[in-house]
């Protein structure tokens, strides 16, 4: 008998590299939007009819920093790596630059979401 | 040396969907990028942090943005426009998002019949989703 | 120098699980890592099973998982490890029948499905068809797939699905749409356009790294994506 | 019985020559190919060059020219109806294969692409003739991707990853062949008509080899245990650009191309051994020449290997000095990067196996073992005959390497074995579901699986400490050693009794894989055993010629024999003995002569 078709966790152990890894990202951050945005709204439509306590309790996470440093990571991760891969689908003669393409995106992302971080703590500090 | 007829364009379901996830990506940049321009030109570099610009720039809401220094600083933040705006990108997010959410789960599921209830379930969520997003747009 | 391998067995008729043996041997640089499963098999155990034929990357037999990823064994030299031990299992996605032997037949059932073959009816003129060197170099990369399935193999989305015709189809399918001679892009962009066809790759590149005939296939599939959106053949 | 299959036609192998066959016998009968590799595992996959016709679109060139090139280039040992039939069929072939879908590379005016190969030259002014149809560097791979498609399309059925380990003959005609599946060890037996035979060559005998693994000469040594003889087994052809140590061929096209060979001092040592052609001399003259230079101590650094040169530098100069043109009448010049999309796989390989960057650096290369011109004897039908009065076997039938039509003869040009597949393949498809269609099934013996069976149980009950490992490499190296470029009485009489030897010492294997499942050890003795076989008989056939003619190279008898040569070997297996025959050449058109390049 042959072993049953069966990947599960092995499939992580593969060595992929960047590209594999960007996607992964790429499909946990969207399902990370999707559940923000979706529990946002909800929240805020229970807060907004009913004033619950829930709600308020949510929008504290969501406001505190720390949560929004995750937040911001994944929607610009998310935002920028799908441009990529928009542009290296719209143009696939492109396809041979994807290298390139996910230097540019590292070098962009990294001074967008440092600056972001930095100037929140700053103003963290700031308004104590 | 040789011309051959061109295939039809198939517009099959995978398709749409595929080619709406993109447009659906450059879009919500364009609505993030005009709400972030006009943050700005409404005063948002002395008026918000930039945790609520963030927010705002992907959801347009003045309850998005606060302020304890100014009490009314979403006053001019609120008005039709604004919430055309919301409502847009609203709508985008969401169907990107849970077509996104549909293609997860059908690239595991193999089978007419999964996919088929899948489909109905998430279809549903994205209605409920819409419907409770707008209605909170609106009333807000 | 000395290398270590690694080895994953299995056989079915032992009634033991899968496991790891490890085997040392002495190897030179230049040997190819198929050199040292001969080797061991010649020498310490005659019942490691793999499959192989040309010994130099040209017929596909031998894709493994080599330290993680997807090569022909043939094809990746010791002294390209660098490492004094290597780990060798079977390509991922495919039933495991014996040690590194996969059962390939869902893998094959899939090129089938896309039509791999010239579709051309018109009558033939007695010498050649014409193509200019342009029309032949549209699709010269795909023509250089040898079926050796480290791509699909590697590919994500076949590994969760492997109804998805995968990256190796697609290629074969690519061809075919490209060839100026051929008049059947239509309906093989109709299949891949379809639930299971081309539309199930995101761009995760693993079968372009994984590829040991170097053939951009992501490139590949995102010019068949762009097809079945444009309907043209360009 | 869920063992037993019964088809019109069986085809045995699945590389060129068997899908051609199967495509065309599928056509009129109900026919089944059974390959113990995947189809395109198959070894035609690798062939590098071209595949040869007289297109003439690449300059002037005729069918009747090829045809006398191959008549010269087999040292006058081909048959020379069949070499000018295949000639002349090449041409149409190469067409079909067109029409098939094949990619050809192409010329500026859209038509299949030529290039130069050795012995191919123009019959008037004895220069290189383009008459070597191509895709890219990967002509067989092409081929044998586009005739699986076409088998694909006309639904032809496979038995794939069975191993045909014996032949069925009763009544004086085939009845069918026994198969292992490899996957759970069981035997089959397929009833069938007419068998076609093509299963490949059995390169694997020598140490440094171009062949593949499953090079093992399963299907003629099994028609040997059956009392079929072999037709020329001592002309083995030794292509002279292997990768040293390696074997991995580097193709004849690098030298079509302008690429040439340098000794140890620098110098173009061709031009000594073959004035007019020089680099594009035959394979044979080449590898002699080369064994000589490096037997004087000329090889690189002394060693057993000399440079390949394909660096555009070289290339320019040595084209240059030729006076070499292009079609149009410019001079041939060539840069780097036209060198590598006409040869990239050529040079993937040496950057993979030897560091080297070809269009960088010379690439080390010695003579490695290639292709066997002798195999199953076949009239230019593909039928199989047994005698030397050449009486057909009825239906077998024989086609690709395995085949000797003979239209090789003593030495096969570059190009001429990917047109043996296709036209003979062809014309034993066609013969073979014509035979079927008139004929009924022969009845089959009461135990058909006996033989197979009882060879089976042997290796399985062996218990000794013999590794067929190192019994392999023994035979490979004695054999390279003694029966290779160069041969002797003396060597050759070492190496036929190191083979009794090994026989011997194969029947006492350390305890095999008792196995089911893809017991690929068990397959492996089975085909060392082959091997072993053919080897002998290669040795005994090459004992009894004193002569020198085309791969077949005597140091003790150096000069080509006419008077008492010029005639074809037929071995048979009788009682454990090899005995020998002998028939004559057909000679048509030309009569042969000195052989000059
Ligand atoms: C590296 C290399 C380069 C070459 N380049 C050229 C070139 O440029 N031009 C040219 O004309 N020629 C070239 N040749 C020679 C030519 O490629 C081969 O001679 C030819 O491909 C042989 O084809 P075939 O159909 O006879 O056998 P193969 O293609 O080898 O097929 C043999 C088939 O038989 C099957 N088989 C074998 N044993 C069994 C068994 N016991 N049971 C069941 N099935 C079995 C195998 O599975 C396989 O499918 C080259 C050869 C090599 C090795
Ligand atoms: C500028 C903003 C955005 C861009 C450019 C973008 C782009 C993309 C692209 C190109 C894909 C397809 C990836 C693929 O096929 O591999 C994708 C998938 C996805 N997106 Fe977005 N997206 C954006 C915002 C969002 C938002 C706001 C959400 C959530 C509400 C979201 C959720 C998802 C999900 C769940 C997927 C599916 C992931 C997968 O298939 O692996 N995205 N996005
Ligand atoms: S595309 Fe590359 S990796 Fe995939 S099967 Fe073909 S040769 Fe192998
Ligand atoms: S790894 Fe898979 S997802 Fe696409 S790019 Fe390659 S097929
Ligand atoms: S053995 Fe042929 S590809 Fe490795």
């Amino acid at each position: 008998m042959a072993l049953k078709r069966n990947v599960g966790l092995k499939g992580i152990k593969y060595r992929g590299g960047g590209p594999m890894l960007a996607w992964a990202l790429h499909r946990i951050s969207g399902l990370a939007i999707v559940l923000f945005v979706g529990l946002h709204v909800i929240s805020s439509f229970f807060m907004q009819q009913l004033g619950s306590d829930i709600a308020t309790a949510l929008n504290t996470v969501y406001e505190s920093i720390y949560f929004q440093f995750i937040v911001i990571f994944i929607v610009l991760f998310h935002a920028l790596n799908g441009l990529r891969v928009i542009i290296l689908d719209l143009w696939p003669q492109l396809i041979k630059f994807q290298r390139e393409a996910t230097w540019l995106q590292w070098l962009i992302f990294i001074p967008t979401y440092g600056m972001t971080v930095t100037i929140m703590i700053l103003n963290q500090l700031q308004g104590g | 040396m040789s011309s051959r007829p061109a295939p039809q364009i198939g517009f099959s379901f995978e398709y749409l969907m595929w080619i709406f996830t993109r447009i659906s990506g450059l879009v919500m940049y364009l609505l993030a990028f005009v709400g972030l321009v006009m943050a700005f030109w409404m005063g948002a570099h002395q008026q918000v942090d930039i945790g609520a610009l963030a927010r705002w720039t992907f959801f347009p809401n003045p309850n998005h943005v606060t302020n304890t220094n100014i009490p009314d600083v979403t006053l001019g933040w609120s008005n039709a426009w604004w919430q055309v705006m919301e409502m847009l990108i609203f709508l985008f997010a969401v169907t990107h998002g849970m077509n996104g959410v549909r293609v997860i789960y059908e690239d595991y599921i193999g089978n007419t019949w999964g996919r088929a209830l899948g489909r109905g379930i998430i279809f549903l969520l994205w209605i409920f989703l819409l419907i409770v997003g707008i209605y909170v747009i609106l009333a807000s | 120098m000395e290398v270590t391998l690694k080895i994953f067995r299995y056989n079915p008729e032992s009634g033991k699980k899968p496991h790891y043996e490890k085997y040392t041997v002495e190897a030179e640089p230049t040997d190819r890592v198929l050199d040292l499963l001969e080797y061991i098999k010649g020498n310490f155990d005659g019942t490691l099973s793999f499959r192989r034929s040309c010994a130099h990357g040209i017929c596909g037999s031998d894709a493994m998982r080599i330290n993680g990823q997807n090569r022909l064994a043939c094809k990746l030299l010791v002294k390209d490890l660098h490492g004094a031990q290597i780990t060798v299992e079977p390509i991922l996605g495919l039933r495991v029948i014996k040690d590194l032997i996969v059962d390939m037949e869902p893998f094959f059932e899939n090129y089938r499905s896309v039509l791999p073959y010239l579709i051309n009816d018109e009558p033939a003129p007695k010498k050649e068809r014409l193509q200019s060197p342009e029309e032949r170099e549209r699709f010269d990369d795909t023509t250089k797939c040898i079926l050796c399935a480290c791509c699909t193999t590697s590919c994500p989305s076949f590994w969760v699905n492997e109804k998805y015709v995968g990256p190796a189809a697609i290629v074969t399918a690519h061809r075919f749409i490209f060839d100026s001679r051929d008049r059947g892009a239509a309906e093989r962009l109709k299949i891949l356009s379809g639930q299971f066809g081309v539309y199930r790759c995101h761009t995760i590149f693993n079968c372009t790294t994984a590829c040991p005939r170097e053939i951009e296939v992501t490139q590949a599939i995102g010019e068949v994506k762009k097809a079945i959106g444009t309907g043209s053949l360009e | 019985m869920s063992n037993y299959h019964q088809f019109d036609v069986i085809v045995v192998g699945a590389g060129g020559a068997g899908l051609m066959a199967a495509l065309y016998a599928s056509k009129t009968a109900n026919t089944a190919v059974i390959s113990k590799l995947y189809p395109t595992r198959s070894h035609t996959g690798t062939a590098q060059g071209g595949v040869g016709a007289a297109l003439g679109n690449e300059g002037e060139d005729h069918p009747d020219w090829h045809t006398f090139d191959t008549v010269k280039g087999s040292d006058y040992l081909g048959d020379q109806d069949a070499i000018e039939f295949m000639c002349h069929e090449a041409v149409p072939a190469v067409y079909e294969l067109e029409h098939m879908g094949l990619p050809f590379s192409r010329t500026e005016d859209g038509l299949i692409a030529q290039r130069p190969f050795g012995g191919h030259t123009n019959n008037i002014t004895g220069k290189p003739v383009r008459r070597a149809c191509y895709a890219a560097d990967r002509t067989g791979h092409m081929i044998l991707q586009t005739l699986y498609q076409q088998c694909i399309k006309n639904d032809v059925n496979f038995f794939d990853e069975f191993q045909v380990l014996d032949v069925l003959i009763e009544n004086g005609a085939a009845a069918g062949v026994v198969a292992l599946e490899l996957a759970n060890r069981e035997l089959h037996v397929f009833h069938a008509k007419s068998v076609i035979f093509a299963t490949g060559g059995h390169g694997r005998i020598w140490e440094i080899t171009s062949n593949a693994y499953s090079y093992t000469g399963d299907g003629p040594a099994a028609l040997l245990r059956r009392g079929i003889p072999m037709e020329d087994m001592e002309f083995f052809q030794f292509h002279p650009t292997g990768i040293y140590r390696m074997g991995i061929l580097i193709t004849e096209g690098v030298r079509g191309e302008g690429g040439i060979l340098v000794n140890d001092k620098g110098e173009r040592f061709m031009e000594h051994y073959a004035p007019t052609v020089k680099d594009l001399a035959s394979r044979d003259v080449i590898s002699r020449a080369m064994y000589l230079e490096m037997r004087d101590g000329r090889g690189i650094n002394g060693k057993r290997y000399l440079y390949l040169d394909m660096r555009p530098e070289t290339v320019n100069r040595y084209a240059a000095l030729d006076g070499r043109k292009r079609p149009d009448g410019s001079p041939y010049v060539v840069t780097g990067e036209e060198l590598l999309s006409k040869l990239p796989d050529i040079v993937d390989f040496a950057r993979t196996y030897l560091g080297v960057d070809p269009v960088a650096q010379p690439m080390p290369v010695q003579p490695t073992a290639h292709y066997a011109m002798g195999g199953i004897p076949t009239n230019m039908y593909g039928e199989v005959v047994i005698d030397e009065a050449n009486t057909v076997l009825p239906g077998l039938y024989a086609a690709g390497e395995c085949a000797c039509v003979s239209v090789h003869g003593a030495n096969r040009l570059g190009t001429n074995s990917l047109l043996d597949l296709i036209v003979f393949g062809k014309h034993a498809g066609l013969r073979a579901a014509e035979y079927a269609n008139g004929a009924s099934f022969q009845t089959l013996p009461a135990d058909p699986l006996e033989y197979a069976n009882q060879q089976l149980d042997q290796i399985l009950h062996s218990d000794g400490e013999e590794k067929v490992y190192v019994i392999g490499h023994e035979m490979k190296s004695v054999m390279f050693d003694e029966v290779g470029v160069f041969r002797t009485q003396e060597g050759m009489q070492k190496a036929l009794e190191k083979i009794g030897e090994l026989r011997e010492r194969l029947k006492r294997v350390r305890k095999p894989d008792m196995g089911k499942v893809f017991n690929t050890e068990l397959l492996d003795i089975w085909e060392l055993g082959n091997l072993l076989e053919l080897a002998e008989v290669t040795t005994v056939s090459a004992l009894a010629r004193t002569e020198s003619r085309g791969g077949h190279a005597r140091e003790d008898y150096p000069k080509r024999d006419d008077v008492n040569w010029l005639k074809h070997t037929l071995a048979w297996k009788r009682n454990g003995n090899i005995e020998l025959g002998y028939k004559p050449v057909v000679i048509t058109k030309f009569q042969p002569k000195e052989r000059v390049y």
